[in-house]
């Protein structure tokens, strides 16, 4: 079992914050009923819960939070938000912390690094919708 | 031992007061190993009193059959006191009789025996048959008992004519009394329960069976409920007529009921005097039912008879948190 | 004939070029001309769930700009912009959304547009071409001009998330929709219900991350197939390309594995209209729908060249 | 004697199990049964219809019906013969439902058993005679006890009603715990704005008598008829002089603690409880005070102006007759200290939610200023333990004491509102926000407020130089959790006051195994006790908050209205019998009868006086404790008598 020292000072307010700038959601509004995990079809590829990152983004544990692959195994699909029943854009959340991520290393996947056979033979709009969400 | 001229002096004393009206102590029998109770309304009839391993019977029942006469007009109540001798086991039943109000404590005066165990009758009868003599018997230091007949001492060891209730004793010294003759005796840990384990842990039809032949024998001669100081009942539910809880027929199914009501009437109230199956004719172990029962209380309900007049009784006690056990 | 603002998108005039034409022509079929924008630009898919980010915000305001002005050169329009893939739908309707509950937001992009000359002032829907089809033309309309019901065709309807995502871009319920079930079976195809009509294909995760795609698209071809259907229809090019190419892999991969042809909803009502089969652009798919159409008698014989 | 037997089906119930057909034939040969009859629902109006039908033409004198239990219908059938002018106490029901077919499935078994308990009704009801319930007058005056809000509640309803009520409340002043509150949740509302005016009226109703500072003693009788003994303790102050000056107070040499605000602030030995009491009196307390002697100290007695300090006043015992009585003493938090790991007691910094409260309160012992006992700082971070002590069977409270979750949320919530930069920490094991807009108020504590909950209980606390470490567990990120915190608040439980548990035992009112007082119906009778007259009122039956009290109290006064706006009431008539010829007055039935209903006499017997015991029939409930516990035989219970039961015995036994 893991451990964890809470503590609840700058740095933790202030990562927190900033999730919640970006994301524009209240991260205190989750009250931890995991439907958003639930219904995530993705959640089995995911090292991390969904509710367990916002969990963590409440307590202001940066380091365990951008350390999970959850947020880049997340396809956007919504289903969370939708169903939040706090009404949480749950997406957003996951849309932060990737920001939050690429805006200090704005390269999640290196584009000059795909294959050509990959860039030529995909459609646009894949290619596009991913450095979107994957680059800073 | 108890020094019987202690004894003596101080019933003598207790005698000569106004406000006692008489004392019950133990006599030499008329024969054989027997002692008689003895009652002395004045200081001379003290002298016959004596206390010795032999005196076994329970005085307790005394104070309770004293017969009140109807009063003619202007006749006053006797309230004078009675007085009595008792060893542990009896003054725990005076202690429950007063718990169940047959009793005032006022009314009585008791002089308490510390007592190292009384000699079962029948043990001693069946090592001496016929014995028609007065014999005395007394304790030395070493746990046996002298017994001299005629010119003859026997010493035999203690432990092979002290009835079965004795060596199973808890209480050995009186929990009530006004005067104590001698020093308390020192109360040993023992195995209380280890007669029931028979009883206890054999399969149910075996015990039945065990049961069945002891009842019986039972010939209803209700010398039990003579002998024993808490069956005091005014009527007793033996002798009701409506309903009629026992028919007077002496078979199998009504012996069993009497002795099972018997035991449950005790039950939480019974203080292991022996004196019911002492007095048994037919030989009925009746002391293994009266320690089951007194064993059960004991556990379900943290209960013990006889040990302070302050406390209420079991039956009378009533909490919705008593266990159930025995509603089936 | 009612004239609509269209915005293809990227992908309606590359790899899905089959939905474009189908769309068209059906359009016409209903009465409807769906008039491409001049000079339009990329939707900026995948809007962004930032809430601090202006600049990903511009692409579809100018969209939308555009479409306004476009709005105003034709004849009979109502003030409504048409999209056919589900996530310039979505990604427009977001963006809508916002500027129009945000003024600030606005007046920011707006600044920005200033260069363009353009401005954009909250006055223009965004509607799928499904909307249209469902609220305008209706199913009975459609029905009317099918001259070759789908028989046989088993389709189960596959949403993907954009159409029904998020709240402010769905088409319809986003637990319970019924639209591609209605058209389906307006066409005379055979409805086959999934379960797994809406679980997201695995989306852009196909360009870094194919296992994702790859896991997803059994499942929801598995769920079809296992409850009989032999044909997917969908509305987004994304969704189609994913379960269409994999797919094809799945199948090289497991010989076992049997594969059904995706078809975009104008596909079918194409078909089923009577339209040359050549509009489809079936040439393009993975998975080649024109065997099976063909066995149930739905396409001549003929090969089409 | 005609006896007419009735089988109800009670639809599928009782029919779908039983053979009621086979049960009613089985009735027909046996002696004195003029007609057995099967019939859908019996307690139908056709039903009753049918079975007066019979008793018009077919003479019948006895009924019985086999159906449900007799604490649903049995009044019916009662009121049934009444009306066509037999005797009630001749009908018999046999319980076939709930003691058959519900609890067995084997059609031909239940059937059996069926038939084995009506034909031992039947013989047994050829044995019942005609009874005659008694009637007793009623008082119409009412005793409340306890000066709580659900006591404050329950007089204040009664008394409108226009009942004299008495108050008897044991400290100086009413308002009870609640009086200690800060604010309330969900509302916030100020929990002595709202209480305040309340004890106002009760200090001001004409038919109110309030008795603050007092305790009841004893209480005789039954209901209609209570005898209550209450002891007034002496203020030592004249309430009708004192002028509430307060010029007493600084001279008084004496300093304790005040319970008021929770041990936390001193107070000198006379003092007023709080600003709002009623009776708005100073007191000296009796304990603290130098003696009451005026040769040792009579500092307050030199300066009171209004010469209102007598310290010859003396308890005073009262004894007043009530035809009702509410229960209402109220809880005591759960003590804290037994909770080792939490360290409360040694560590300053561990407080009770109780305390807390008053730490919070503007007219607390810091001026609303949030600060820590040990040092007086303020906390900037508060850590508040959920449950603790509650729901934990091994070593603690078993139960939910329902309020918990709520009042630490709001007093997280009221910590982030006077600490703005401050961090309440909640560890919790379930938010349970049963109660109208709990669960919003929950919500906006943490979304509008920031309060952080973390699931999982603490299970140690050290002391860390200034702080505290707290030793928890994250459940939901499985992860052992450990923070400093400037302070702890502990949410304690609930548990039955030491009032509760004293009138409990005063008037043998059973208590549950948690100690607070059984209801006489958890669900259709939530104010009633097993004591005809008895009411309960508030947290003396269990945790509960303000609404849920105040509306507990209000229900309480109107049960014990039903009964003081009778002119006299019947008293049911199956109750023990002394037969005085076999009792030999051992009183085991007096200790052992759960209502105190029977006692030893004093009887001349033949210029003997003997003791007998003899049964009050207004307080017997016929429980039958007493006649199972006589050795002798000689309680006889009516309508159950011996003779009956063995007749029951035979015919179960026959089979």
């Amino acid at each position: 079992m893991s451990y964890e020292y809470i503590k609840f000072g700058k740095e933790e307010r202030e990562f927190r914050q900033k999730i919640e700038e970006i994301s524009g959601e209240n991260i205190f509004s989750c009250y931890q009923c995991g439907k958003c995990s639930a219904g995530c079809m993705f959640s089995d590829k995911m090292d991390r819960t969904v509710n367990q990152q916002i969990l963590r983004i409440q307590l202001g544990q940066k380091e365990k939070v951008l350390s999970a692959n959850t947020h880049w195994v997340c396809a956007s699909c919504l289903t969370c938000s939708v169903r939040c029943p706090r009404d949480i854009d749950v997406a957003a959340i996951m849309e932060a912390i990737r920001e939050y991520t690429l805006r200090e290393e704005p390269e999640k996947i290196k584009i000059s690094e795909l294959p050509k056979k990959v860039l030529e033979k995909l459609p646009n709009i894949a290619l596009v919708a991913n450095f979107r969400k994957k680059t800073g | 031992m108890v020094d019987q001229k202690q004894l003596i002096k101080t019933a003598k004393e207790i005698v000569s007061r106004e406000d006692v009206k008489y004392i019950v102590g133990y006599k030499q029998g008329t024969y054989g190993f027997v002692t008689s109770p003895a009652f002395a309304y004045t200081p001379e009839d003290v002298e016959s009193f004596i206390y010795n391993p032999l005196c076994k019977k329970n005085l307790a029942v005394y104070p309770i059959l004293e017969e009140k006469l109807p009063l003619k007009r202007g006749e006053e109540e006797d309230k004078r006191k009675i007085g009595l001798v008792v060893k542990g086991c009896d003054s725990r039943a005076l202690v429950q009789i007063i718990q169940e109000k047959g009793l005032v404590r006022e009314d009585l005066v008791i002089i308490g025996i510390p007592c190292k165990g009384v000699i079962d009758l029948k043990k001693i009868e069946k090592r001496f048959p016929n014995q028609t003599e007065v014999v005395d018997v007394e304790e030395n230091d070493n746990s046996e008992y002298i017994i001299k007949i005629g010119d003859t001492v026997h010493t035999i060891p203690k432990e092979e004519l002290l009835s079965e209730v004795c060596k199973s004793c808890e209480f050995p010294n009186p929990p009530l009394y006004d005067f104590l003759m001698g020093e308390e005796v020192e109360v040993r840990e023992k195995e209380v329960y280890s007669g029931l384990r028979g009883l206890d842990e054999t399969p149910i039809e075996e015990r039945w069976a065990y049961w069945e032949k002891h009842f019986q024998n039972c010939i209803r001669c209700y010398a039990c409920r003579e002998a024993c100081p808490l069956c005091y009942c005014k009527t007793c539910m033996a002798d009701m007529l409506d309903p009629q809880w026992i028919r007077r027929s002496v078979n199998l199914s009504e012996n069993t009921a009497w002795n099972i009501m018997r035991a449950f009437h005790l039950a939480g109230r019974c203080i292991s005097c022996g004196e019911c199956e002492s007095v048994c004719p037919a030989n009925i172990p009746l002391m293994e039912l009266n320690k089951k029962l007194e064993k059960d209380v004991k556990e379900m309900f943290k209960y013990t008879a006889g040990l302070d007049t302050e406390e209420k009784t079991l039956f009378g006690t009533f909490n919705p948190d008593d266990p159930n056990e025995f509603i089936m | 004939m009612v004239q609509y603002s269209y915005f293809p998108g990227c992908n309606l005039k590359t790899n899905a070029k089959g939905f474009e034409e189908t769309a068209i022509a059906v359009s016409k079929k209903l009465n409807v001309e769906l008039v491409e924008i001049p000079n339009w630009n990329c939707c900026g898919t995948v809007h962004t769930m930032t809430s601090d980010n202006i600049m990903k915000r511009i692409a579809p305001v100018r969209v939308l700009s555009r479409s306004k002005k476009h709005i105003e050169t034709l004849e009979e329009s109502p003030n409504q912009v048409v999209t056919l893939c589900s996530m310039c739908n979505s990604t427009l309707k977001i963006v809508s959304k916002e500027v129009s509950d945000n003024q600030d937001t606005l007046d920011k992009i707006n600044y920005q547009l200033e260069d363009d000359e353009l401005t954009y002032e909250n006055d223009i829907e965004v509607k799928h071409f499904l909307e249209i089809l469902r609220d305008s033309v209706g199913y009975e309309g459609i029905s009317k001009k099918v001259v070759k019901p789908l028989k046989g065709l088993k389709v189960s309807p596959y949403y993907g998330c954009m159409l029904l995502h998020p709240e402010e871009a769905k088409i319809d319920d986003e637990e319970m929709p019924d639209v591609l079930e209605s058209l389906v079976e307006s066409l005379g195809a055979e409805l086959v219900m999934s379960p797994l009509f809406k679980y997201c294909c695995g989306s852009y995760h196909i360009v870094d991350q194919e296992n994702i795609v790859s896991s997803q698209v059994e499942k929801i071809v598995e769920a079809a197939t296992r409850r009989g259907a032999n044909a997917l229809v969908v509305a987004c090019p994304l969704c189609s390309y994913n379960i269409d190419q994999q797919q094809k892999a799945m199948a090289k991969e497991s010989a076992g594995f049997k594969p059904i042809p995706i078809f975009y909803f104008t596909q079918l009502m194409a078909l089923a209209m009577g339209e040359p089969v050549k509009i489809n652009h079936f040439k393009e798919h993975f998975i080649n729908p024109e065997p099976l159409l063909k066995e149930l008698g739905l396409i001549g014989r003929k090969k089409t060249k | 004697m005609k006896i007419g037997v009735y089988i109800c089906e009670c639809g599928s119930n009782i029919a779908g199990t039983v053979d009621t057909e086979k049960v009613a034939q089985s009735a027909e040969p046996l002696p004195k049964v003029a007609v057995s009859r099967v019939y859908r629902y019996a307690c139908s109006e056709p039903g009753q219809n049918l079975i007066t039908q019979d008793i018009e033409e077919l003479g019948l004198d006895r009924v019985i019906v086999a159906a449900c239990s007799p604490s649903m219908h049995e009044p019916t059938f009662r009121a049934l013969l009444r009306e066509k002018g037999l005797n009630p106490y001749l009908l018999e029901m046999v319980n076939i439902r709930e003691q058959c077919s519900w609890v067995h499935s084997d059609k031909d078994q239940a059937t059996d058993k069926a038939i084995s308990l009506l034909t031992s009704a039947i013989l047994r009801n050829t044995l019942m005679k005609p009874l005659t319930p008694k009637k007793v007058g009623v008082i119409n005056k009412a005793l409340v006890i306890g000066g709580g809000i659900a006591g404050i509640q329950s007089a204040l309803d009664l008394a409108e009603v226009g009942y004299q009520t008495y108050l008897v409340e044991k400290t100086p002043s009413i308002g009870g715990k609640m009086a200690q509150l800060d604010k309330t949740f969900p509302t916030l509302d100020c929990s002595a704005c709202i209480l305040s005016p309340k004890m106002v009226d009760v200090g001001r109703h004409p038919n109110i008598t309030l008795l603050a500072n007092s305790e009841v003693i004893e209480v005789d009788g039954y209901v209609g008829n209570f005898n209550v003994k209450i002891r007034k303790k002496a203020t030592y102050v004249d309430p009708v002089k004192c002028t509430l000056c307060d010029e007493c107070v600084p001279v008084c040499p004496v300093i304790v603690h005040d319970e008021y605000n929770a041990d936390l602030s001193p107070r000198r030995a006379i003092y007023i409880p709080f600003p709002q009491a009623v009776p708005a009196t100073y007191i000296i307390d009796e304990e603290a005070c130098l003696g009451i002697d005026p040769l040792i100290c009579a500092k307050c007695r030199d300066v009171c102006g209004p010469d209102a300090i007598d310290f010859d006043m003396k308890p005073e015992i009262i004894e007043e007759e009530f035809g009702a009585i509410i229960v209402a003493t109220g809880y005591e938090p759960y003590p804290i200290e037994n909770i080792g790991e939490y360290g409360y007691g040694t560590i300053h910094n561990v407080i009770s939610g109780l305390e807390f409260e008053r730490i919070i309160s503007a007219s607390g012992p810091t001026d609303g200023v949030v600060r820590r006992p040990s040092d007086g700082k303020v906390p900037k971070t508060v850590v508040f333990i959920h449950c603790a002590g509650s729901r934990d069977p091994a070593k603690h409270l078993p139960y939910c004491s329902k309020v918990c979750c709520m009042y630490s949320t709001k007093h997280a919530l009221q910590y982030r509102h006077l600490v703005h930069d401050g961090t309440a920490v909640n560890f919790y094991i379930d938010i349970r926000t049963a109660g109208k807009d709990f669960e919003e108020f929950y919500q906006r504590a943490a979304e509008e407020d920031g309060v952080i909950y973390i699931k999982g209980k603490v299970s140690e606390l050290i002391e860390d130089g200034d702080q505290v470490l707290v030793r928890g567990v994250n459940t939901l990120t499985s992860e052992t959790v450990e923070m400093h915190a400037d302070l702890v608040v502990l949410a304690t439980g609930l548990i039955p006051s030491e009032g509760t548990r004293q009138i409990a035992k005063m008037l043998k009112l059973p208590v549950d195994s948690t100690g607070f007082i059984r209801e006489a119906h958890p669900k259709l009778k939530p104010v009633d006790t097993v004591i005809s007259g008895v009411f309960l009122a508030g947290t003396a039956s269990g945790p509960k908050d303000i609404p849920e009290t105040v509306s507990h109290a209000s229900g309480a006064a109107s049960r014990a209205s039903t009964i003081l706006a009778q002119k006299e009431l019947e008293i049911e008539a199956t109750i023990a019998n002394v037969n005085e010829i076999l009792c030999r007055g051992c009183g085991m039935c007096v200790d052992s009868c759960p209502y105190s209903a029977i006692e030893l006499v004093a009887k001349n017997s033949f210029g003997h006086t003997i003791k007998v015991a003899s049964v009050n029939e207004a307080l017997c409930k016929g429980c039958g404790t007493c006649s199972a516990t006589c050795l002798n035989g000689a309680i006889n219970h009516l309508g159950y008598t011996d003779s009956q039961i063995l007749a029951q015995i035979q015919a179960l036994g026959g089979k």
